[in-house]
């Protein structure tokens, strides 16, 4: 079981790094903050999977904070493209 | 050697070089906010749990909200400048190449049996009343290095404060953000809740991970999210409730460690019996402080004037 | 080849694109954001030669996990500093402009 | 029984696995910023939404549950507010084209 959960860790990390492609075409700085944000989202689904899959209790800790100041760059992110016109 | 393993060393190199060679500056703070996302799963992975909430904290929060902060205002200048001659970056290049071939090689080439003071710390643990050991060495065994570190924190600020011209010191930091329903809306759910959690890791800091700067980290983080959904303004940093709530932790801190000389004999010594209430004392006050600090360091320098 | 070993590599070759942008890089504030991915290369050297160390014993060595998270949090507000630095460098630089190619 | 567990652990993990694949595709191949939103929230709701079901089958203790379904519940929250903002961004700027 913990194998297999760690694989698909593996797959899930995998998966949304192809989306860093989008990181490299942008166009616009908010086709870059949604790589960001499913970054985020991966990362989290990879931290819970560990905390099961590899039997350690402090990653699911781990995923909540991730969870908690995730957004706070994505809001200052905003905050910022939004302060001056265009950018990047 | 698994999938995990390999996705995640591979990702952390492209993420950390899209750091360093993307063009505009806003893709390079996006590339280093994903380099700090995987660090923490790194840090898990290799065995320091303690590390990956702090990594989490601040590498996928707060400096995030620094570096796009300073994104926003740096804007035209980021980048208009190009960069340097061909020439320069391939002599560039084969410099950091070995720099990163000498490092991998050194460590490579470490003694097998590594030196460690982990067996120390397990052994004179009993004495803290304290059962995370990276907590014990935070505030006992190291307690000199974190008391500096505070003091360095402390003195960081004071320099970004010093930055601000002669006309507005002591003014409020930063930009007066207007309010925004979506970003009120986040920041009062999330707020209660951000708080429990705060408090969750700095109690179970005694015996699991977590801890006073993991604590303190969520509480700042929070704090710049209330003041970007505009609900709140930093105080103008003139007034002395947020001189004395900076300086209290290190002041706490080093009355306590000053007491020692009288109590058990050296500075930062604690008596047995005590030590933990101690630890805890230390502990809140330290929270307090670097929470408070750290924010306003992601505020930035005095821009404005008393009046709001 | 082990995890810990893998991953004590990546740290060096963090350091190693740190290293590059600091060196290649113009914009001071682009060479904060390579400074600090040369620091958490430093960081991740350190934490895998820690963890190399106990491979053999029992448990985690905490010393180099507190000294790192001391890091992090000095790293974090030497960014701070240097970034308020290169905000009001800037504004100086609009306010008399003209004077923008002494690098 | 542990073994039906099991199976509904696998199977809900692998679709939530299946979701991210959707969420990355849809953010890669989708011609403007509202539409690769659109796939990107079902990656952060649906994907690790699945995820975190499967594990609190896997579970020990309810304390566990809680906590996968709180960080399950603060990505809901942030991914909404979030796609919120940048939806209104990217609607400002296609306005101003």
């Amino acid at each position: 079981m913990s194998e297999f959960l760690l694989t698909v860790a593996g797959f899930i990390l995998l998966t949304v790094a192809v989306g860093l492609i989008r990181l490299l075409w942008g166009p616009d700085n908010i086709d870059r903050l949604m790589v960001v944000q499913l970054f985020g989202t991966g990362g989290i689904a990879v931290l819970v999977l560990i905390a099961a899959g590899a039997g350690q209790p402090p990653a699911l800790d781990v995923a909540a904070t991730v969870a908690l100041v995730s957004a706070i760059a994505a809001v200052a992110f905003v905050k910022g493209a939004g302060s001056k016109g265009e950018g990047g | 050697m698994n999938v995990l393993t390999l996705a995640l060393a591979i990702l952390l190199l492209i993420a950390g070089a899209w750091a360093v060679v993307a063009r505009s500056a806003f893709a390079a703070v996006s590339g280093f906010i994903v380099c700090g996302l995987l660090l923490a799963v790194v840090w898990l992975i290799l065995g320091a749990p303690d590390v990956a909430l702090t990594e989490a904290a601040i590498g996928g929060g707060l400096t995030g909200a620094l570096l796009f902060g300073a994104c926003g205002v740096l804007q035209d200048s980021s980048t208009v400048r190009n960069s340097r001659s061909v020439s320069l970056r391939i002599a560039g290049a084969l410099l950091s190449l070995l720099v990163a071939c000498g490092l991998g090689a050194a460590f490579l080439l470490l003694p097998e049996p590594a030196p460690g003071l982990g067996g120390e710390v397990r052994s004179s643990m009993a004495a803290t009343g304290l059962e995370n050991p990276v907590t014990a060495v935070l505030l006992t065994f190291r307690a000199w290095d974190t008391l500096l570190e505070k003091v360095v924190v402390l003195l960081a600020l004071v320099g970004v404060w010093s930055f601000a011209p002669d006309s507005l010191w002591a003014g409020r930091p930063g930009v007066r953000y207007r309010l925004d329903p979506h970003v009120i809306f986040l920041a009062q759910v999330l707020c209660p809740i951000g708080i429990v959690v705060g408090v969750y890791l700095f109690w179970v800091g005694a015996s699991a991970p977590g801890g006073a700067f993991q604590c303190a980290t969520i509480f700042a983080a929070l704090w710049v999210l209330v003041t970007m959904a505009g609900l709140a303004d930093p105080l103008p940093v003139g007034r002395l409730v947020v001189r004395i709530a900076v300086v209290a932790g290190a002041v706490v801190f080093s009355g306590i460690g000053v007491a020692g000389f009288f109590w058990a004999g050296a500075f930062l010594a604690y008596p047995v019996e005590f030590a933990k209430p101690l630890i805890l004392l230390i502990e809140a006050a330290l929270t307090l402080s670097v929470a408070f600090t750290l924010g306003l360091l992601v505020a930035g320098s005095p821009a404005r004037g008393e009046e709001p | 080849m082990s995890a810990v070993e893998f991953f004590g590599l990546c740290g060096a070759a963090l350091v190693g694109l740190g290293f590059y942008g600091l060196i290649v890089q113009v914009h001071p504030f682009r060479k904060i954001v390579a400074f600090n991915v040369l620091g958490s290369g430093v960081f991740v050297v350190f934490g895998a030669i820690a963890r190399r160390g106990v491979m053999g014993g029992d448990g985690a060595d905490p010393v180099p996990q507190a000294l790192v998270i001391t890091g992090i949090v000095v790293a974090f507000s030497a960014t701070a500093l240097a970034v308020a630095l290169v905000k009001r460098l800037a504004r100086e630089e609009q306010e008399t402009p003209g004077t923008e190619e002494d690098e | 029984m542990n073994l039906l567990l099991d199976g509904f652990t696998v199977l809900l993990v692998a679709a939530g696995g299946f979701f991210f694949l959707a969420g990355t595709v849809g953010l890669l191949r989708f011609p403007d910023t509202l539409t690769r939103l659109h796939a990107l929230t079902k990656a952060d709701n649906l994907g690790l939404g699945l995820v975190v079901l499967g594990l609190a089958l896997q579970a020990g203790s309810l304390w566990e549950v809680g906590k996968l379904l709180l960080v399950w519940f603060l990505v809901l929250l942030s991914s909404a507010t979030v796609s919120q903002l940048m939806a209104q961004r990217a609607h400002l700027r296609s306005r101003e084209k």
